[in-house]
């Protein structure tokens, strides 16, 4: 038996009847959120099978990673999942330090451990936003970037950047903390629980919403764990599977939080999910926002190219939208030999192939939407 | 290894009651999300937006908010940077060229020009944590649009001389102004190294540029 | 009906002056036609503009700013750019229907326009048929959509199309039915005659409870007939990117736009004339003190404050509700929508028939 | 399961596999003939419950002019990992694909096919992922030129 | 170009006052566009979130210039913010979006990627050095990713062009404002300087 290689027009050729037609969806689509491509075999409105397209923002970032020093790659992560920067900077940072031995200490993996947490609530305002819009309510897009510019603000001031952190270095973190940043974050935490009600009635227990979301897209648990979904997709699914609780890292060890889960998979469950993760973001935060352990912020100088031992090293944490892995080959040089990242949105996207057969455009649009997809880290 | 730490909590069904009973708390929810919709419409306060070019006079960056990099100079005009190449290699992406020469009078390698590509920056502030002798700064001017790509190629030094320790140990001004020589501060477009920008851009301008005026 | 109010149209104006001079007559027309596109093009400026601004302050900002104090000629300056801006016709489209498209939607417009009676001096035709006119040419609309969803060769405008098309002609039947338990009550079709017969109070609460039923489902589907949010299928922005006139540039999309707009002002109209009491001010029978001090506000701002209310309702839930999905649109319609019609309008022909008004004369 | 205990429970079922030296976690290396027969038993064994399959990549080891192929386990089951990897010669990289046993297997390869040029056997639907199908090269080997490419400032 | 810009000129040059006419017109269309630009919904990484969401979001507000209506369709919009990385496999979908777009279309590119190829420059088998590659850019917005305050500089920065570089007699032709090789002496705080005067708050609408 020999590898047969297929092309585009070779998968779509297949079983197109007189009555159903392709249309592409994408590249350039408000609702792909990016530069996806969907192949889409319609009949009617209805969709027959759904083919990605991916590459649209490929850009090689494995192969640069083989060029710079593991410092330097840190800010390339940055622009995987840009909605998670911090937790992509961390599992760099993570991989690193596991292989290169270098220890850090409490008030390093307290600060890394909130400010995740913090881009978390606002990755999730932002899906919220989004996912609002593509249902077709403009407004919660709008209220939720309100809230959220109070999180970039808040990481603005400690980190000094917007969207693309680069702020957790393998050793430390870049700056320390801000010194208004504990009462910043509180005020923050004060203003935002009303926020969330708000949110709820708005969208959640709104009647049009909750008919586009019940019963839609069903991903069953098997299918989840079998495609690889992880974060919230799988734990809609109902497999509860959070590394902040079956692996701790940084202080997720010593803060009390729940793992909210779903009961059938559904888009209604994504989004349950999703929102209650919020509010457990906010409890992790409530809990250590109190007492920052002292110490130094960086313990690694800067200038210094980290040399890594030879081996693999594979290293994850939980993002916003899943875990992301670190996959580090050295070969005792300052560059890595290889490195591959596992993004969450990579294998959270075929969901789609499994559970969009049977639905409408419309319900297709609410389960991209639902497994909150960033295109650039599909395609690294 | 056990699920029950994991505490998991259930998402609650969506119910469905009967024909009347759904149409009724279906037009209350959707009066109750007009409700909130209905209150920041009618509460001016509530308007967040920040009228950008309206607000220039009291718009401010956080300290830290890193845009522009900058070789501060102190009030003697003069800077700290070795050309010690640090920086250079700490950028990520080949931003940042520093070129250096042999010192007329003293010998020794001193700076020349300090190139910094703002178009392919990606402000990750690796050079500034890198430098030594802290003399990099990242500031928050973000204004900085251009019509042509090739004006995003700035050179950050006012002269090309030895660092101002060095400068400032001899006493003697005459002697002083001998050692370095001024450099505009954006000197016009210059090619790194003078090969082509990558991304087609022209080669503009020659390295030895003549020098306009007194810093 | 005491209003005392003498209605004369421009159409009854040229028929009079039609036989003594040809030429008065083409005068009153051309004044028409004039006034009726001039008023288009400011009244569809004004409300895009308003809409932008409702919009922005329900989403805590502020909308557009900077073009005139508060922005007000940003819709000025966008006519003005669609107007020079290229008119693209697909190489593979067919191109004439391409073309006339937009036209059959203004013009649909355009015409539901005409009979709508602004106050008793401002009506343009007052036909004895004017509610089943309005009804007839507001379908014509579709037409328009249909064609351009057709014509320009594309799955996604075809697809918008195809969806509006099944949406407007499902939910004409409901605003219909709405429209009939007005026509009981008030025993007219001519719309000045119903704007007089609620002299002494509006229908939407003379009518005993059928009159808010009604006005509540002709609003639903009215709405679901403009194509605006909760029913905006046929331009779904997150689905179809842009409906039927994806393939619209310029000068033939601003027709689209105008029109979407403008119809919103048609159907908020329709709703102020049969149950918000159109032009006539806000009365209760038989007090007259009350009466007097209402009729302090000239008929035509009466009308214009009460379509704005509704203007402003259906900004409201635009920037509130988020979209329905195609089958649940048609099961409102059938399943929800029209039955509960079929019940108020034989309750409706009910209270008719035993004189049961909340007002008696 | 404990590193070692993993392992072990690996040699079991295919007494070829040897443990890889130098990875953070259990790590083996199975032969190529019979590794879809190994990776069906991890997936299936109750023991081991392998379901999920993390993440599947290449490591291009050019001075040994071979390809090394990292599966990457997890149990959801029992939470424990395991990095099955297996060598292929870079000239004729031809590996079973495990897109029967994880679906997800189906586009991980797609991309190794694309970035590394491995060609997987039984796979149904073989084509570039993320480059355009009419790509010359397989850019993550680490002879890939290109003209495009330039070399850093270094 | 449309009838009108394409016939009007020829049209009305000979006639006497006619330049007079044509050039008025031209203030009040300059205006017109450069108060009504309509981006298109198009974004492929980081900048998209910044530049097309959070400056169109309540805090910023890309709708105080006239700017919010997001059109979908390439057919109805005026700007084209190429807002990340272009990569070979987008570079011929961003062209044909390109050419989709009716004239006049501005491109304002945000972020290094989109200028240079950012952090993509080397080593790099897949990222297009920047959009100008592909299709002219007017306004380049440096930031990775600019903020959305730099952004609305950028398109102030774009509508000084459209005002001072544009004309009804030369149909698509687009004159910079500031000459694309500097005059030696003149440096970017000069030209920044120049471009102030349009941020004061009189000074932005003409």
């Amino acid at each position: 038996m020999s590898a047969i290689v297929t092309t585009l027009e070779q998968r779509i050729g297949r079983g197109a009847t007189t009555q159903e037609f392709f249309v592409n969806m994408g590249p350039q689509h408000p609702s792909t959120h990016g530069v996806l491509r969907l192949v889409l075999k319609l009949e009617g409105e209805t969709v027959k099978d759904v083919i990605p397209v991916l590459g649209y923002v490929h850009r090689g970032v494995e192969k640069m990673g083989e060029h710079l020093s593991y410092r330097q790659f840190v800010h390339l992560t940055d622009r995987l999942d840009y909605l998670s920067a911090l937790a992509n900077n961390w599992a760099v940072a993570k991989a690193v330090e596991k292989a290169a031995g270098i220890e850090t200490n409490e008030r390093i993996e307290t600060i890394r451990t909130l400010v995740a947490e913090l881009q978390r609530i606002a990755s999730h305002q932002l899906w919220w936003g989004v996912f609002g819009m593509d249902l077709g309510a403009f407004t919660p897009f709008l209220y939720g970037f309100r809230d959220r510019e109070r999180i970039t603000d808040i990481l603005e001031e400690t980190i000094g950047a917007r969207l693309t952190m680069n702020y957790i270095q393998p050793g430390g973190v870049m700056f320390d903390l801000h010194p208004d940043f504990q009462r910043k974050v509180k005020e923050f935490i004060a203003y935002f629980r009303p926020k969330l009600e708000e949110y709820e009635t708005l969208l959640s227990r709104n009647i049009i919403a909750q008919e586009r979301m019940r019963g839609v897209g069903v991903l069953e648990a098997a299918q989840a764990v079998a495609l690889g979904a992880t974060g919230p997709v799988l734990r809609a699914s109902g497999v509860a599977h959070d590394l902040r609780k079956s692996e701790p890292y940084g202080v997720y060890g010593k803060v009390e939080f729940d793992v909210p889960v779903g009961a059938r998979g559904d888009c209604w469950d994504r989004y349950w999910v999703r929102i209650e993760e919020i509010r457990q973001s906010l409890r992790i935060i409530e809990q250590l926002i109190e007492n920052i352990p002292e110490g130094k912020h960086l313990l690694v100088k800067p200038a210094v190219r980290t040399k890594v031992p030879e081996g693999i090293t594979y290293s994850q944490v939980e993002t916003a939208r899943g875990v992301f892995g670190v996959l580090l080959v050295s070969d005792g040089k300052d560059v890595p030999y290889r490195i591959h990242v596992r993004t969450p949105n990579f294998n959270n996207l075929w969901a789609i192939t499994r559970i969009a057969p049977g639905w409408r455009v419309a319900d297709l649009v609410t389960m991209i939407s639902s497994l909150d997809i960033v295109v650039p880290d599909i395609d690294r | 290894m056990d699920v029950s730490r994991m505490n998991p909590i259930v998402a609650p069904p969506l119910r469905r009651s009967g024909f009347f009973a759904d149409i009724v708390a279906g037009l209350r929810s959707l009066l109750q999300g007009m409700g909130i919709t209905f209150r920041y419409f009618s509460h001016p306060s509530t308007v967040v937006t920040q009228q950008y070019p309206e607000n220039r006079a009291t718009l401010k960056m956080f300290d830290r908010y890193r845009m522009r990099l900058s070789l501060p100079h102190d009030e003697n005009g003069f800077h700290k940077c070795t050309a010690c190449r640090i920086c250079e290699q700490a950028c990520p992406n080949g931003s940042i060229n520093v070129v250096s020469r042999k010192g007329a009078v003293t010998g020794k390698t001193e700076l020349d020009r300090y190139i910094w590509r703002m178009d392919s920056c990606t402000f990750c502030n690796a050079c500034v944590m890198a430098c030594p002798f802290s003399c990099l700064k990242m500031n928050g001017d973000f204004e900085c649009s251009v019509f042509d790509k090739s004006l995003l190629v700035f050179n950050l030094t006012r002269y090309a001389g030895p660092t101002s320790t060095v400068l400032m140990k001899v006493e003697n001004p005459e002697e002083r102004r001998k050692l370095w020589e001024p450099r505009d501060v954006y000197s016009g477009p210059l090619p790194l190294r003078g090969t082509e920008l990558p991304g087609g851009g022209k080669t503009l301008g020659k390295p030895e540029e003549p020098a306009r005026s007194e810093t | 009906m005491g209003s005392g109010w003498e209605t004369t149209t421009l159409a009854e104006r040229a028929a009079e002056a039609m036989p003594g001079s040809l030429l008065a007559g083409a005068g009153y027309v051309l004044l028409a036609v004039v006034g009726a596109s001039l008023f288009v093009a400011v009244l569809g400026m004004a409300l895009i503009y308003a809409e932008r601004k409702v919009a922005a302050h329900f989403q805590c900002r502020l909308g557009p700013m900077r073009v005139g104090p508060h922005g007000i000629f940003q819709t000025v300056a966008d006519t003005i750019k669609l107007l020079f801006k290229e008119d693209i016709v697909p190489a593979q489209s067919d191109r004439v229907l391409h073309l006339a498209a937009p036209f059959f939607s203004m013009m649909a417009t355009l015409l539901a326009l005409v009979a709508l009676p602004m106050s008793p001096i401002v009506q343009v035709a007052d036909m004895n048929i004017g509610v089943l006119y309005i009804t007839a040419v507001t379908g014509f609309g579709v037409l328009g959509v249909l064609l351009a969803g057709w014509s320009s060769n594309n799955k996604w405008s075809l697809l918008g199309a195809m969806r509006a098309g099944a949406q407007i002609i499902s939910y004409e039947v409901s605003a219909t039915m709405s429209l009939l338990v007005v026509v009981l009550f008030s025993g007219s079709m001519q719309l000045s005659r119903i704007v007089e017969s609620q002299a002494d109070g509006w229908w939407i609460w003379r009518a005993p409870v059928v009159g808010v039923v009604a006005f509540v489902i002709f609003l639903i589907a009215s709405l679901a007939e403009i194509s605006r949010t909760p029913f905006d299928l046929p331009e779904g922005e997150s689905e179809l990117t842009a409906g039927f006139h994806t393939e619209y540039s310029g000068l033939r999309f601003a027709m689209f736009f105008l029109a979407e707009f403008v119809n919103m002002f048609v159907v908020s109209a329709m709703a102020t004339t049969l149950f918000l009491g159109g032009w006539m001010p806000f009365h209760i029978g038989g007090v007259e003190s009350f009466n007097a001090v209402m009729d302090l506000l000239p008929p035509g701002a009466w009308f214009a404050l009460k379509s704005a209310a509704v203007v402003f309702l259906i900004m409201w839930f635009r920037w509130t509700f988020p979209r329905l999905r195609v089958d649940q649109l048609m099961k409102l319609e059938w399943k929800v929508l029209l039955p509960i019609g079929f019940v108020n309008l034989f309750a409706a022909a009910t209270a008719v028939v035993f004189g049961w008004y909340f007002f008696p004369f | 399961m404990e590193t070692h205990e993993l392992i072990s429970a690996v040699q079991a079922l295919e007494p070829a596999a040897v443990p890889r030296e130098k990875v953070d976690r259990a790590a083996v290396v199975a032969p190529v003939e019979r590794f879809l027969e190994l990776m069906a038993r991890l997936r299936d064994e109750p023991d081991l419950r392998f379901d999920m399959l993390c993440t599947h990549t290449a490591i291009d080891w050019i001075a040994e002019a071979r390809l090394e192929l990292v599966y990457c386990l997890y149990s959801t089951v029992h939470r424990h990992y395991l990095v099955v990897s297996a060598s292929v010669p870079r000239e004729a990289a031809v590996m079973p694909s495990m897109q029967a046993l994880w679906p997800i297997a189906e586009w991980q390869e797609r991309e190794v096919y694309d970035l590394f040029g491995v060609r997987y056997t039984g796979h149904p639907d073989l084509r570039r992922i993320l480059l355009d199908d009419d790509w010359q090269g397989f850019p993550l080997r680490k002879d890939y030129r290109d003209d495009f490419m330039l070399e850093g400032p270094k | 170009m449309g009838l009108i810009t394409e016939k009007l000129p020829a049209l009305v040059e000979p006639v006497p006052g006619g330049s007079v006419l044509l050039s008025s017109l031209d203030a009040v269309i300059n205006w017109a566009r450069s108060n009504s630009l309509w981006p298109l919904t198009f974004g492929t990484s980081c900048c998209a979130i910044e530049v097309m969401m959070a400056a169109g979001a309540a805090r910023h507000d890309l709708a105080r210039f006239g700017a919010e209506v997001t059109r979908p369709s390439p057919r109805q919009a005026d700007l084209l913010v190429v807002a990340g990385t272009i990569v070979r496999k987008m570079a011929p979908r961003l062209k044909l979006l390109y050419e989709q777009m009716a004239e006049p279309r501005y491109v304002i590119a945000t972020g290094s990627c989109a200028i240079s190829g950012g952090p993509f420059i080397y080593n790099n088998y897949s990222t297009v050095r920047g959009a100008d590659e592909i299709i002219p850019v007017d306004v380049y917005v440096p930031g990775c990713p600019p903020r959305p305050e730099a952004f609305f500089y950028g398109i102030l920065m774009l509508q000084k062009l459209i005002r001072e570089g544009e004309s009804l007699r030369t149909p698509g032709v687009r004159r910079k404002p500031v000459l694309a090789a500097l005059p030696a002496g003149i440096t970017i705080e000069q030209i920044q300087q120049e471009l102030r005067e349009l941020l004061e708050p009189q000074g932005g609408r003409r």
